[in-house]
């Protein structure tokens, strides 16, 4: 592999955005075959550089090379032509068109101009059957949970033609069941001679998929390490400091029930007859494959799904039925998982989407927002979770992704809480990030709040919490605590739900 | 909305509701509003006048609304790609004293009348592909916004035809073409009729089985999407509005026929009929999706209560208020089929 | 903008018949006389004129009648439009602006009322205001050019008898945009005349003045009446209702009537697919509008209402008529402005 | 679109060249372009028209476009919280009739003038209120799409103004309510003048300083995120239309006042310049966006627009084209505005 010439490579490439130097010339090189992480902290210029490499944007400067020849690629579809696809960080579908309108968009096979809606079908299904993905073809993409999209768009970079795949955080809405099958496709490819690069924050990936490694901070070239790097030097080369545990000691809870929810069902039967509780200081995990209702669940009880049947209980007081505002004021917090589609209000200053829900409480009389408080403690928060860069006025869309996650944990830490839901948290934060966010949410549960944590990132779930709950089909499988926390047992409950009695 | 049957109801009395409710409720969720509210309008102005359920009235009614049919689909391409068009009635002007102009001044000139009529239909089609090409420099490729882009164009091009003409009606066409396209009929259907069937069907046919228009969809669905995917929204955008341009252009040159002069002061209404019509039709207004069938459906039924309207000789402020009403329910009944099919694939009806 | 006019030689259009009122409206008593425009101008006076649009035939003649008086007597003249009938506030704003640097304003009014305060105003600033064509109620305008609405359809209505013959007869009425001043003017008219007459107007259908709008209209009403014995109304209906009637064979079955002359209407009294039309002399109105108001800057004797004389051109009047009184010539293109020099 | 400075200059050359146009670059990135459009507009048109830099003159049109720049505001509520309303003509139309039938009754019942102000004054308001409610629950309650909605509600107002007068413009008002009003001013500014500054006023501080406001903009941003917030989408839309209610009867009291009569037949420009100045000044029309100084600026840069082509004399066919290309560039330049700040940035100017 000495003399081969590498599939892509970048020397120089510079990127401004107004206020912010995303990439400052940096190298990078893609050898043929090899998986190749990006690494970094969030805001670090990963996903800036992985659109420069699809064509997806413009770099300020620099040079590309494939297979050896300076190209310069003006847009997606050079760069597809060119054999270079890219799964991005953000969802690019279509939600009104089909899962198969989606899987083949921009390259619908036809035939004189003719566009063969048999061969699309066949077409999808073949990608995601490659893929291991079971999605209805025929179905609307808005109506598919965040995991299903993100197979979808998945399955959209996987084609025939391949010379190099970008992938950018691929399976941060995934479990691991469902990412095994990916992580062989990968391994498929690369046999093939396909240069991947592959952007992830889960060191496991990196220790299962990486032949090398290339360190960005702050928008600079650090270093590229063989994949074989300890995770503690690749996370010191990442921040720069020695970081000696991930998951934080946590505090055991109290007896004091917090929050009890006995037999929901909600409307859209997603969940059904669901028994659980939460008690003061404790931090409950809810686990599940994609569509097992673990989300409806922790929904339902901020009132955001509506229920068909079953009584949520606050401290004793029936909350039933609670509105979201009204779960608000009784301190009751959920964040969604989808910080584009639910979360953040893209188009506007970040510091309003982490105020948003406790607007009220700084306001006098409920109405005179008091601009000063909000922007001071807003400020405070976001500093405290290493938002980069730390300017809470500029627009939330200007962010990368993680920095954007860090914000709308932010909004749950403004303010207490009783019972604070957290919907898969720590999409795409960077390992550093996440020590402090694990910390905080140990903090509060020490505070005497209770926590959820619903995550498909099965470690968070395994050192976090005091107990889990296992989702399937709608129902709770599996309740286990202390030593039952283990990755075989979850796994097990996660799929053959008929094995275990449904637990009251 | 939907009624969920309460617990307290005796077993059997719960599955008769269900059953009745919900073999209307399945057929509501199936078909959708539409054709139910075409239904209950022709019921309706059936009773309320003896001549608007007979073959001459509903072939008139028809006949009226053809062109506007064929401008409906003008407006539904750019909706699909998630775009807007305010400008299709200063086209349909234009085209109209463009293509009047053409035909009389050959006439004139000493052409024979077919002559005439072709060069004028060509320059009809070509007038509406340059407004189009126009909005679709604007919108494809300097990215205005839409809006504002064809709100600006509509002015312009409104300008432009009364300059043309001053505002007066020019006459002199063939006599031929007024007869073959405004007033000759096949198998009894007449013409105009059949070239909205015609378009509808090719364009039906474009954006299923062409790339261009799959593309289309995927641009209003998601213009970054799409981007992402290697298709230019820009580009697919402007196809739009040049097709856009040239549907106008083939409406307008049918209301020119049956007019038999080019006028500048037509299709005031036909910006906000148009995308009515189609919103009726199930069109979302936010882009990628909608069909054919249905916005030219909608653009029937709003043509079919104006014109029983007439017939029922309502008062013309009770004209104004009953459509108001009639777009107000076709798009909240549209909205209350998703709930009702959301109902029964929840199993609750 | 001085570009001769190819058409008519404009200086003979007088001594023309117009009907003269002691007093603005159509209250007193009118005394019919020959009218003559002054031939004494001191100087290039500033006039603007506002329509409410400038596009249709009909305005198009008015835009003829200013124009061409102004430069047949040397004043400067300006012509604003407001874009339609629902534009009453930008009319206003047009008529501000020009006011800026005019001596006289003539108005072609959206409103009846909706001006006053606007022309209170001018006067205030000492300028002349002529009403005409469409009338405001105001007390304060220098003087007014227009016929009455109500009586030109009162006469279409009386041809309409009179043609009729006493036998009993339906017509479906167009009368034109609810809650336009002329077209209410006009339906007053047409209905009170057939009141009580064996006419009867079995359908009235309101709508915009645009060809395509008038010819739904008219082949709803067809749908609703399949025995209809005429159709009057504005000039599009009348010029809609032609193609609709030949394509039903109804031509010889239906008479059509216009309350007034467009070229449209014009050419259908000569072949045939128009009855007759009542002639609004839209010209002879704005020349004399026009020199009312040099009249007036002049400070000159003029009268406070003129109105030329009316008449209902069928094909047989067409011969002895003379159309530079309410048409625009055909190779007339619309002119803003005219300038003396 | 950004002029790139090319390598091969040499590099004094280079210098000099970036200095002059970098400056621009940098004034034009950061004031935006409606300042420098309105400047531009004042300059060319004192060219023009030498009554065009006159205190009277620039007094008039102000006054003119005062009640305008109420309804843009109204307009500009809606935007932001993602609406759209194309109602506004129709309800200026009927909260003038009803006014002014309110008051001339009132004067006729033997009312004092005083008396029958300050009731047609709330009447007006009223209407105004209850037209906006009427869009709020349509388009709030039952989730209707507020184009249609407002599109529907356009037709039905414009019907019940007709029925109310009959066509008959509504007069015999008191005459202090136009003096008041209409013409009366304070320091040399007149009255609409300063109730449009008031407006805007105590709307930017609404926006700015209380919940609602901060709730408006977050709807129209995001309104999945707002919900999850505990806001009511539909709640806050509802709050955006009766407050865009009220704000159209203010403009159209002050329209009235000057006209002295209720009128039926106004306003039907009005929807879409509104929205035509309020995205000139930078509202997105996907809501979230946009501040009330610039939409004034907007709806006074198309009042200047059009009161100096009308000093001007420039004809009326040309005005469409010259306004229409007018709203294109102001659109444009703004998109610019966007490119140059990153160029800045990028370090290329
Ligand atoms: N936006 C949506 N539209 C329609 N159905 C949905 C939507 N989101 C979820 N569902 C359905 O609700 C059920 C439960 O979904 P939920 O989001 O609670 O699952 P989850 O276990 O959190 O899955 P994931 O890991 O994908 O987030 C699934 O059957 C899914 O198909
Ligand atoms: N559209 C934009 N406008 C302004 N700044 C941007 C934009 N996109 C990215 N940035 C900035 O560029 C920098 C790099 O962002 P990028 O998305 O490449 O980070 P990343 O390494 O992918 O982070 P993450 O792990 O959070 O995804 C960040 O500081 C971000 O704020
Ligand atoms: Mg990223
Ligand atoms: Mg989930």
């Amino acid at each position: 592999m000495t003399h081969q010439i590498p599939a892509l490579e970048m020397t120089g490439i510079s990127k401004r955005f107004p206020g912010v130097v995303a990439l400052d010339a940096v190298d990078f090189q893609l050898l043929q075959g090899e998986t190749h992480v990006l690494f970094g902290e969030n805001g670090a210029g990963k996903s800036t550089l992985i659109s420069i490499m699809a064509g997806a944007a413009s770099s300020d400067s620099g040079t590309v090379r494939l297979a050896g020849r300076e190209t310069s690629l003006r847009n997606v579809a050079d760069a597809r032509r060119l054999g270079v696809s890219a799964v991005f960080q953000e969802f690019s579908l279509a939600p009104t068109l089909s899962v198969a309108e989606n899987v083949v968009m921009g390259e619908q096979p036809s035939r004189a101009g003719v566009v063969s809606h048999r061969a699309v079908r066949e077409l999808a299904h073949r990608r995601l059957g490659e893929l291991g993905f079971e999605i209805p073809l025929d179905a609307p993409v808005e109506t598919l949970t965040r995991a299903e999209q993100q197979m979808v768009e998945i399955a959209k970079a996987f084609r025939s033609d391949l010379k190099v795949l970008i992938l950018d955080e691929p399976t941060a809405s995934l479990n691991d069941t469902e990412c095994e099958r990916l992580y062989e496709l990968v391994g498929d490819l690369n046999r093939r001679g396909v240069g991947v690069v592959y952007v992830t924050h889960r060191m496991g990936e990196i220790r299962r998929l990486a032949d090398r490694v290339t360190v960005l901070r702050d928008g600079r070239y650090v270093t590229t390490v063989p994949g074989t790097t300890s995770s503690e030097e690749l996370i010191r080369l990442m921040t720069g400091r020695v970081m000696d545990q991930i998951y934080p000691t946590i505090p055991p809870p109290t007896s004091t029930v917090a929050l009890s929810a006995v037999g929901l069902t909600t409307r859209d039967q997603a969940v059904s007859d669901a028994s659980f509780e939460v008690r003061k200081g404790e931090i409950v995990g809810f686990a599940g494959l994609m569509g097992s209702g673990k989300s409806h669940a922790a929904r339902a009880c901020a009132g955001v799904e509506r229920l068909a049947a079953g009584h949520l209980e606050l401290h004793g007081r029936r909350v039933t039925g609670a509105s979201v505002a009204q779960s608000l004021r009784n301190r009751v917090v959920y964040l969604p998982p989808d910080r584009k589609s639910e979360g953040l209000l893209l188009n506007r200053p970040l510091r309003e989407s982490v105020s948003l829900p406790w607007l009220g409480r700084y306001s006098w009389a409920r109405t005179l927002v008091r601009r000063r408080s909000e922007q001071r403690d807003v400020a405070d928060v976001l500093r405290m979770m290493k938002l980069s860069p730390p300017d809470p006025d500029r627009n939330a869309e200007a962010y990368s992704g993680g920095n954007q996650q860090k914000a709308l944990l932010g909004r749950a830490l403004l303010r207490e809480c009783e019972v604070l839901l957290l919907d898969e948290p720590t999409v795409g934060v960077d390992v550093g990030a996440r020590v402090s966010i694990y910390q905080r949410v140990a903090d509060i549960a020490e505070g005497g709040a209770g926590v959820v944590i619903v995550s498909s990132d099965l470690p968070e779930v395994l050192h976090l919490c005091h107990r889990v709950y296992v989702f399937c089909q709608g129902r709770i499988t599996a309740h286990l605590q202390g030593d039952e926390i283990n990755e075989e047992r979850v796994l097990q409950h996660m799929m053959h739900w008929d094995e275990t009695e449904a637990v009251g | 909305m939907t009624d969920v049957v309460v617990e307290t109801k005796p077993a059997a009395a719960r599955k008769r509701r269900v059953n009745v409710t919900g073999a209307a409720a399945r057929v509501f969720a199936r078909v959708g509003a539409l054709p139910i509210l075409l239904a209950i309008a022709v019921v309706v102005f059936a009773m309320l006048s003896p001549n608007f359920l007979t073959v001459d009235n509903l072939q008139s009614a028809l006949r009226q609304n053809a062109y506007i049919a064929i401008i409906v689909l003008a407006q539904f391409v750019v909706l699909v790609a998630g775009g807007f068009d305010l400008s299709v009635g200063s086209i349909t002007a234009l085209v109209s004293v463009a293509s009047a102009t053409a035909m009389s001044d050959r006439l004139a000139a000493g052409s024979s009348p077919a002559e005439a009529i072709v060069i004028g239909l060509l320059i009809g089609l070509l007038v509406g592909l340059g407004a189009g090409a126009v909005n679709a420099v604007g919108i494809g490729m300097l990215k205005i916004n839409p809006f504002i882009m064809t709100l600006a164009t509509a002015s312009i091009f409104a300008g432009l035809a009364l300059k043309v003409t001053a505002g007066v009606p020019v006459s002199g066409l063939p006599a031929d073409f007024s007869d073959v396209f405004g007033y000759s009929s096949w198998w009894g259907v007449s013409t105009p009729i059949w070239i909205a069937i015609a378009a509808a069907v090719v364009l039906w046919a474009l954006l299923r089985w062409t790339r261009p228009g799959r593309n289309l969809y995927a641009v209003g669905s998601n213009p970054n999407a799409a981007r992402l995917s290697g298709i230019s929204p820009g580009r697919t955008m402007a196809l739009a509005y040049m097709t856009s341009g040239v549907l106008v252009a083939v409406g307008a040159l049918l209301l020119t026929a049956r007019l038999q002069t080019g006028e500048s002061n037509i299709g005031a209404d036909l910006p906000l009929l148009s995308i009515a019509a189609a919103v009726i039709g199930g069109v979302s207004l936010r882009g990628g999706s909608g069909n054919v069938l249905n916005a030219v459906l909608g653009a029937v039924l709003l043509g079919l209560v104006t014109n029983g309207m007439n017939l029922a000789r309502i008062e013309s402020y009770y004209e104004m208020i009953v459509l108001g009403v009639v777009l107000a329910v076709a798009v909240l009944a549209d909205r209350l089929r998703g709930r009702v099919a959301a109902a029964i694939n929840a199993g609750r009806v | 903008a001085d570009k001769p006019s190819s058409s008519e030689p404009s200086a003979d259009w007088f001594p023309t018949a117009v009907t003269v009122w002691p007093k603005q409206g159509f209250d007193s008593e009118g005394v019919e006389q020959e009218y003559s425009p002054t031939d004494d101008v001191s100087k290039a006076w500033n006039i603007c004129a506002s329509f409410p649009h400038l596009a249709d035939a009909y305005w198009l003649a008015a835009d003829y009648g200013v124009i061409q008086e102004a430069e047949r007597a040397g004043v400067n003249m300006d012509v604003l439009e407001a874009g339609g009938y629902g534009n009453l506030d930008k009319q206003i704003q047009q008529i501000e602006d020009c006011a800026q640097n005019s001596d006289a304003v003539i108005i072609g009014a959206i409103s009846t009322d909706g001006l006053n305060p606007t022309i209170e105003k001018l006067k205030a600033d000492g300028k002349v205001v002529i009403d005409f064509i469409n009338g405001v109620s105001s007390p304060d305008t220098t003087a007014q050019s227009l016929v009455s609405y109500r009586e030109i359809a009162s006469q279409t209505a009386q041809y309409l008898l009179d043609t009729s013959d006493g036998e009993a007869v339906t017509v479906a009425w167009f009368p034109g945009p609810k809650g336009a001043g002329f077209a209410e003017e006009a339906n007053k008219g047409f209905t009170e005349t057939l009141a009580g007459t064996n006419v009867e107007v079995v359908n009235t259908q309101w709508g915009n003045t645009d060809k395509d709008s008038q010819s739904k209209l008219i082949e709803d009403a067809l749908a609703a009446n399949p025995d209809l014995d005429y159709i009057a109304g504005n000039a599009p209906a009348a010029e809609a209702a032609g193609p609709i009637l030949r394509d039903r064979d109804l031509t010889d079955s239906i008479g059509v009537l216009s309350y007034y002359m467009t070229p449209g209407t014009y050419s259908g009294i000569q072949t045939g697919s128009v009855l007759a039309s009542a002639a609004d002399p839209a010209v002879l109105t704005s020349r004399i509008a026009t020199d009312l108001a040099i009249r007036a800057l002049e400070k000159q004797d003029f009268d406070l209402h003129v109105a030329p004389a009316l008449q209902v051109i069928d094909k047989a009047a067409l011969e002895s008529w003379d159309s530079t009184t309410t048409l625009a010539p055909t190779d007339w293109s619309a002119e803003f402005s005219y300038s003396a020099n």
